[in-house]
């Protein structure tokens, strides 16, 4: 089966934001998310965890108000990022990652994840390794599209996410629309690992870039 | 002191378990909890279903109403399921508007029957862009001992195999609908989706339709909806250990072989139920 | 339903199906057999059953002919509202009918009947139960209609206090609920959905629907609940039939108690030398 | 002995001429009633005359109450006190934790004044604790100033857990670094 | 690890073959830095450093304040509750602060802190279990330079984490230098709080903006930075 | 009612049981006496209906608002009657809060209650257009201060507010269309009245003791952990029947309270209906009865 192998052009910037502990703004072709980072900082009473540190999504989409779709995000988004966050160093904290939609055109929920990542790692929290994800469509013929906008995946029979770990490439995380067989899904599933392979090493060109004047200086 | 020692160490207590391949409940790591299903026991709504996976507990009543499609979409009908979390069935629930949990698994529900076409939306239209059903699935958890999504799907679907449309016509003179309460007709299901899901713990043992305590524990969980031609409808796991091609296989396989025994409950039991 | 974001949502407005049925509902009248072929005065089958729900302190499931209620017991717990000090413990009850009990579909948020029977129930609960046996900690107590085909109320009562004494909270003595709808001359025992009372199809004269909560050796009543108009001998007419009716399903409640409490039995050797700390005796 | 007799709630049991009322009972007009559904049990105590009727079941509401040993899971350590959340009381888990409090002057019978909270419980720490009242709307409190009572069970930096080695320490078998805690002596029928 | 050193690393990188010196086998592992088994898992992005003898950890853009034991920070009194104030130091909880814990100070005279105060002080206490405790007193119970900082013409200013990181390690002259022309006093917090006070409020803004501008500049620069600032002071 | 209103020591609590034991109450009055009661109407300009009532010193100011709106699907010949009971922080310190709030419920049930029977108030006459139109009657009750026996006093307001209330009459008019139109008389004695003859009130009795006791003050409130309250209409038929409180009661003492309740709500209601026609006729300020 052929395989659409590029993804669209990506880039991100960071520490854009003064207030939150860190930030970033992640675009795939005009996908962009706006992430912000605060914490570890004060948690609620009610959210106090004993060992670990509270994490919270808040998914703010670019227009009308969250509902469920949006917890459903959420939910999916924090958890990605709590399998890579190493929580137990800030027990009873509160770890507050906001996800603001700027523009969606198509695989929006990768965007989230890389945007998400690329803002913890600016606000130094510590985690075990980085996440890079990469969203495919199906067309009716069977066709992969990856990194898909948002007419790509109106036309398509299934349109699949998928998180990977930097270190052996798993899959942290997997969300998945439309029908498709298991043949498929592997296919699918191989080509956004090979996809994301970019990312990651895109994640440690950011960070030299952002670290370019310390580079230079030694003191 | 094991009861201590439960709740003082409740990982180590589950390592103990698992190194012995078995959990504490008994079960081997890829067996699934008994079901059994009773299908229209209420007789106020339309379909319904009530599922046991185990102790876990979940009542699906389908209530049909009448009205008008969106100017968008005027040959459809709606399906509106909601899931419903209370406090009587466990205690991490508090009174008051849906939990977090509540809201994903409706939305989940919700995602699950568009992406599977269980029911065709236009099969909900009785006059375009005038009338249609609407459909209100309410999934009510009455005992939530872990998996209540596998639980929900099972109902929904039993619940939708089993609601009975009173016939609608609309009457020349007023253009009212008018409803014969004593002709009623069946839903015509399409698709029928089954999930299961598994849980990882300690990022390496993988085990099936984990109950309460096992889902707290669960370094990570994973629901496959597959239907009866062998699609997968729904792959959802939202974060937690990474995991393998090989093993996400191995999980595909096992729900598609799960699902078809569900299957086979659901028709043997309509069976039963119409002789 | 509008407004509600934490909920999938449906079209704006919808009707049930019924409202455009050619054939109206059909009521109990005046007069004439019972529907199921009851004598007045008697009781439909009931079903009763413990332990539920396999999450709480207590739960219980009961059947009186179609009506489906459950009910399920946590606690004593943590008094979840900011409070002053108490020493004597709080019961809470929320009653709620499930989406799909009624023949007209019901809201998610709890309405009105619902709040005036939680206050019901938990007046009919509050005097069974030693509320001093647990300071300044709480028993909640959550009741769901299933299926509402008539008396739900009193099958509510008697569901909780069966889930309390499941849950092994102390009580002076269990508590029974039944319902009496006076129809006219007739007097119908433990009514079905087409018997109860309902204001906008009732017939002149005495006429209404009468519920009592019991707490059957003790012979108290915790609870007592009038809809309608009735004459004072009529009133107390129904009350005294809805005793006996409490009284007729008392055996059926305590049959169940002792042979789920022989369900689970325990050695008695082990639990006899239960520590003596908490061995202070119980005054009223 | 002959099969035990089921009572459930409300039910009379025996007259107070020929019985005390014991736990689960309640004393009304002269008779002894049942508060629980249960099996009723009468036994003697010696320096009584009369014996105790008591109903007993497998399932009963388990509140702490003032004296009884509790067992908790530490949550929070600071200067001053240290929180937990009660999981058992007595034998009997509980299915909600209740909070629980010690305060610094009740860490220990001795030196009192000399107690530094870090250097008794940690949170995540098991401990053993008498109840000594019922505290304010929303905490117990509770004591470990006995030998028998304090840290039970308790991790290690490392994550291991850790044994005793003196009321005052406990050491990591991992690394072999000791740590401080309020160390409760161990008691041998415990597995 | 050491052909690593001075580069950028991110997070689940793994280092390994130390070069830990002669003297200690055992390596000390820095912010950003965790033993995982026998290899070393990078935790946080940013650039590796080596100090000798056997000290590894990461230079990042980090803003939170975590508490170290021993660290030296400026705090906000915010509360007085019983024997303890409540000091807000930037990190997740705030800090406590005893009344006793004050050069000289009794159950009978306590100290004058109102809340609102600015307070110099060590961390005691600092670990992820326990809420940071804070003392203004050194071992011996003198106050080496601790304790509350008066309001009077002083200004206070944060700055990046690794700015004063940069200020306190002993090859940076930046205050050394500023002092030699502009007669200051200042105390430096590790949370990324600096407070100075010189002769006029002119000076004190000119300390600060030239602090506040050093972060990424070598001694060199700096100077420079500095003799252009003076020259502008002075040309008016 | 919530019985946290206020503290009552031991001594004052033996004292008013005793007191009712042998029929003689802290106030002088017998078991079955009511505490005076003044009633005046017409108190609120801009409403169809209202009524002020002082029983003891319980003050309770009723507004009654009649508004068209459409009738429920289940009852289309009907209008509609609904309640909303305020317990303002002012009347009682322990309405602040959720305390006011869980009583304003249980008194609004209660008025539920008693009006959700045909036979009270014939709901057809606030007809318009059958499925169409309907005279809605917005109820405002306003517990300005509770000094116990709300619920009584709370339906005798009412029902002086309903005898007051007047409603513009309409004339429906058909167009050629069949389109039918709505049009309010502008002369404002073209006005028509309801029928209260059958509205009943609550009669509240309070067990205290082994006796019961009716218009119990706050302290016997104090005293009582089970109450009755009774609806009474004219005629003496019982309209609706509450156990309140976390006590219970035997069954021969509940059809003494029935009993007695009856009684004291005919000699009430006759009582109420004279004032309020006295009222009428002579514009005198207050009217006093039962004094």
């Amino acid at each position: 089966m052929a395989t659409e192998q590029t993804l669209r052009s990506f880039g991100c910037e960071q520490n854009l934001l003064s207030r939150p502990d860190g930030s970033a703004n992640f675009t795939q072709g005009d996908t962009t998310v706006l992430a912000a980072v605060y914490g570890p900082g004060e948690v609620k009473m009610s959210e106090e965890i004993i060992d670990k540190a509270t994490l919270r999504v808040i998914f703010k989409p670019k227009v009308g108000l969250p509902g469920c779709a949006e917890k459903f995000q959420e939910r999916v988004l924090r958890n990605t990022c709590e399998s890579v966050v190493l929580a137990t160093l800030h027990p009873r904290s509160a770890i507050n990652i906001i996800l603001q939609i700027i523009q969606d055109s198509g695989s929006l929920l990768s965007c989230c994840v890389n945007a998400a990542c690329v803002a913890l790692m600016d606000a130094a929290v510590p985690m075990k390794c980085l996440v890079s994800a990469v969203t495919c469509a199906l067309t009716e013929e069977g066709q992969i599209v990856l990194d898909p906008d948002s007419k790509q995946e109106k036309e398509s029979s299934a349109v699949l996410t998928f998180a990977f770990d930097s270190r052996e490439n798993n899959v942290i995380t997997c969300s998945t629309k439309g029908c498709y067989t298991p043949e498929q899904y592997q296919e699918s599933l191989s080509a956004c690992r090979e996809a994301s392979k970019n990312i990651s090493s895109f994640f440690r060109q950011a960070v030299e870039k952002r670290m370019s004047k310390e580079l230079k200086v030694k003191t | 002191m094991a009861a201590d020692f439960k709740t003082a160490q409740p990982v180590e207590y589950y390592r103990r378990f698992l190194k012995e391949d078995v959990r504490p409940d008994g079960r081997e790591l890829g067996e699934i909890r008994h079901t059994t299903l009773n299908i229209g026991s209420i007789t106020t709504a339309e379909g319904s279903a009530l599922v046991k996976l185990g102790n876990t507990t979940v009542i699906c009543g389908i209530k049909a109403e009448l009205c008008n499609p969106t100017a968008e979409e005027p040959k459809k009908g709606f399906v509106v399921p909601n899931v419903d979390l209370p406090p009587l069935c466990s205690p991490r629930f508090r009174p008051g508007p849906p939990s977090e949990q509540a809201q994903v698994v409706s939305q989940l529900m919700a995602d699950i029957i568009q992406n599977s076409g269980v029911v065709a939306l236009e099969d909900l239209c009785i006059v375009e862009g005038k009338l249609c059903w609407v459909l209100y699935c309410d999934m009510l958890c009455l005992d939530y001992d872990g998996n209540v999504v596998d639980t929900c799907v099972i109902s929904l679907l039993a619940a939708l195999k089993n609601v009975l449309l009173p016939e609608v016509r609309v009457s020349e003179e007023t253009g009212d609908p008018v409803t014969d309460m004593e002709k009623k007709l069946p839903l015509n299901i399409r698709k029928c989706p089954v999930a299961t899901t598994f849980g990882v713990f300690d990022d390496h043992y993988l085990f099936t339709d984990p109950t309460n305590e096992e889902e707290c524990l669960a370094t990570g969980v994973l629901t496959i909806v597959t239907t009866e031609d062998n699609k997968i409808c729904c792959m959802h796991k939202p974060g937690g250990t990474p995991l393998s091609e090989s093993r996400l296989q191995d999980c595909i396989n096992r729900a598609l072989t799960r699902a078809e025994e569900v299957r086979k409950l659901i028709h043997e039991t309509i069976n039963s139920v119409e002789r | 339903m509008p407004g509600d974001s934490r909920r999938i949502a449906g079209p704006q407005d919808s009707r049930a199906p019924h409202w455009f049925g050619r054939q109206q509902e059909t009521h109990q009248e005046a007069g004439g057999t019972r529907q199921d072929g009851r004598g007045d005065h008697d009781l439909r089958p009931v079903y009763l059953h413990t332990g539920v729900v396999s999450q709480a302190t207590g739960s219980a499931y009961m059947e009186m002919g179609q009506t489906k209620v459950i009910a399920a017991v946590y606690g004593p717990r943590e008094i979840s509202r900011r409070e002053e000090f108490t020493m004597k413990g709080r019961l809470c009850c929320e009653l709620k009918f499930a989406t799909f009990s009624c023949r007209q579909r019901r809201q998610h948020i709890q309405d009105n009947q619902e709040r005036d029977g939680s206050l019901i129930v938990l007046q009919a609960l509050e005097p069974a139960v030693c509320l001093d046996k647990f300071p300044k900690s709480q028993v909640d107590v959550y009741i769901t209609v299933l299926q509402d085909d008539g008396s739900a109320l009193a099958a509510a009562i008697t569901c909780a206090a069966l889930g309390l004494a499941d849950a092994g909270v102390m009580m002076y003595d269990v508590v029974v609920g039944c319902s009496v709808r006076q129809c006219g001359e007739d007097q119908w025992l433990d009514p079905s959905v087409r018997e109860e009372f309902r204001p906008e199809v009732e017939s002149a004269g005495d006429h209404g629907m009468v519920t009592v909560g019991l707490l059957p050796s003790l012979n108290q009543v915790s609870a007592l609940v009038l809809d309608g108009h009735l004459q004072q001998q009529t009133a107390v007419q129904a009350v005294k039939t809805c005793i006996s009716g409490c009284q007729g399903i008392y055996p059926i409640l305590k049959d169940c108690l002792v042979s789920s409490t022989r369900r689970n039995v325990p050695s008695l050797e082990q639990k006899s030398g239960q520590t003596s700390t908490d061995g202070q005796n119980g005054q009223t | 002995m002959a099969a035990p007799r089921v009572c459930v709630p409300g039910e009379r049991l025996v007259s107070t001429a020929d019985c005390e009322s014991g736990r689960g009972t309640y004393v009304h007009h002269g008779y002894i009633y049942s508060c629980l559904a249960g099996y009723m049990h009468k036994r003697n105590l010696d320096g009584k005359e009369l014996p105790i009727v008591e109903v007993i079941r497998q399932k009963e509401d388990a509140v702490p109450r003032i004296g009884s040993i509790v067992t908790g899971k530490v949550t929070s350590v600071s200067g001053r006190m240290c929180k937990c959340a009660i999981t058992c009381v007595e034998r009997t888990t509980l299915r909600e934790p209740f909070r629980g409090l010690i305060r610094k002057e009740d860490v220990r019978a001795t030196e009192k004044d000399r107690v530094e909270m870090y250097k008794c419980f940690r949170p995540g720490d098991i401990v053993l604790a008498r109840v000594l009242s019922l505290g304010d709307a929303n905490c117990y409190l509770l004591s470990t100033a006995e030998n028998e009572l304090g840290v039970v069970l308790a991790l290690s930096e490392a994550g291991a857990q850790m044994v005793p080695v003196s009321w005052s320490d406990m050491q990591c078998p991992k690394t072999g670094s000791k740590e401080f805690r309020k160390v409760a002596k161990v008691q041998l029928q415990q597995e | 690890m050491a052909d690593s050193v001075g580069k950028v690393v991110i997070p689940g990188d793994v280092l390994s073959e130390f070069r830990a010196s002669e003297k200690t086998s055992k390596v000390a592992l820095g912010p950003g830095l965790r033993q995982d088994g026998e290899e070393v898992l990078v935790t946080k992005s940013g650039i590796l450093r080596h100090k000798e003898p056997n000290l590894y950890w990461i230079d990042c853009h980090q803003r939170r304040y975590i508490p170290a034991k021993g660290e030296d920070v400026i705090g906000i009194v915010t509360v007085k509750s019983g024997d303890v104030y409540r000091v807000d130091i930037g990190a997740t909880q705030p800090a406590t602060l005893s009344y006793l814990a004050f050069e000289g100070a009794t159950k009978r005279n306590r100290p004058n802190v109102k809340v609102g105060d600015l307070v110099f002080a060590k961390l005691l206490v600092a670990n992820k279990d326990m809420e940071p405790e804070l003392v203004c007193i050194d071992s011996g119970g003198h106050s080496s330079g601790y304790g509350v900082i008066p309001a009077n013409g002083g200004f206070m200013f944060h700055t990046s984490l690794n700015l004063v990181r940069k200020m306190l390690s002993p090859n940076c002259d930046i205050l050394k230098f500023l002092g030699k022309n502009v007669p200051f006093e200042t105390a430096v917090g590790v949370n990324g709080r600096i407070w100075v006070k010189a002769k006029t409020v002119k000076d004190t803004i000119v300390v600060a903006n030239a602090i506040a501008s050093s972060e990424h500049m070598t001694n060199a620069q700096i100077r420079t930075m500095i003799r252009q600032l003076l020259d502008k002071l002075s040309g008016f | 009612m919530s019985s946290t209103l206020g503290v009552l020591s031991d001594a004052e609590r033996l004292f008013i049981v005793h007191g009712v034991q042998d029929d003689l109450r802290s106030d002088g009055r017998a078991c079955e006496d009511y505490r005076h009661v003044e009633v005046e109407t017409d108190v609120v300009s801009n409403t169809s209906g209202s009524a002020r009532l002082r029983l003891g010193n319980t003050d309770i100011l009723v507004g009654v608002k009649a508004e068209m709106g459409e009738p429920d699907p289940g009852r289309p010949k009907e209008g509609k009657l609904e309640f909303f009971v305020d317990c303002s922080a002012n009347a009682s310190p322990e309405f602040e809060g959720r305390g006011g709030e869980e009583l304003a419920i249980e008194v609004s049930n209660a008025l539920q209650r008693i009006f959700n029977s045909k036979s009270t108030l014939d709901l057809t006459a606030l007809c318009i257009i059958p499925g169409g139109q309907c005279w809605v009657l917005f109820v405002d009750v306003l517990v300005l201060e509770c000094g116990g026996n709300l619920f009584d006093a709370v339906s005798l307001a009412v029902k002086a507010a309903l005898y007051n209330t007047r409603i513009p009459t309409v004339i429906v008019t058909a167009d050629d269309e069949g389109q039918q139109e709505i049009e309010l008389s502008d002369d404002p004695y073209d006005v028509k009245r309801l029928d209260v003859d059958n509205v009943p009130l609550i009669v509240t009795l309070s067990k205290i003791g082994h006796r019961h006791v009716v218009d119990a003050s706050w302290e016997e409130e104090l005293c009582s952990l089970a109450r009755l309250t009774v609806g009474v209409t004219q005629k003496g038929t019982i309209a609706g029947l509450n156990k309140e409180g976390s006590g219970s009661l035997d069954p021969e003492s509940i059809y003494e309270m029935i009993e007695s309740g009856k009684k004291v709500g005919v000699v009430l209601n006759s009582r109420l209906k004279e004032a309020l026609e006295k009222e009428e006729n002579s514009k005198r300020e207050k009217v006093g009865f039962l004094g």
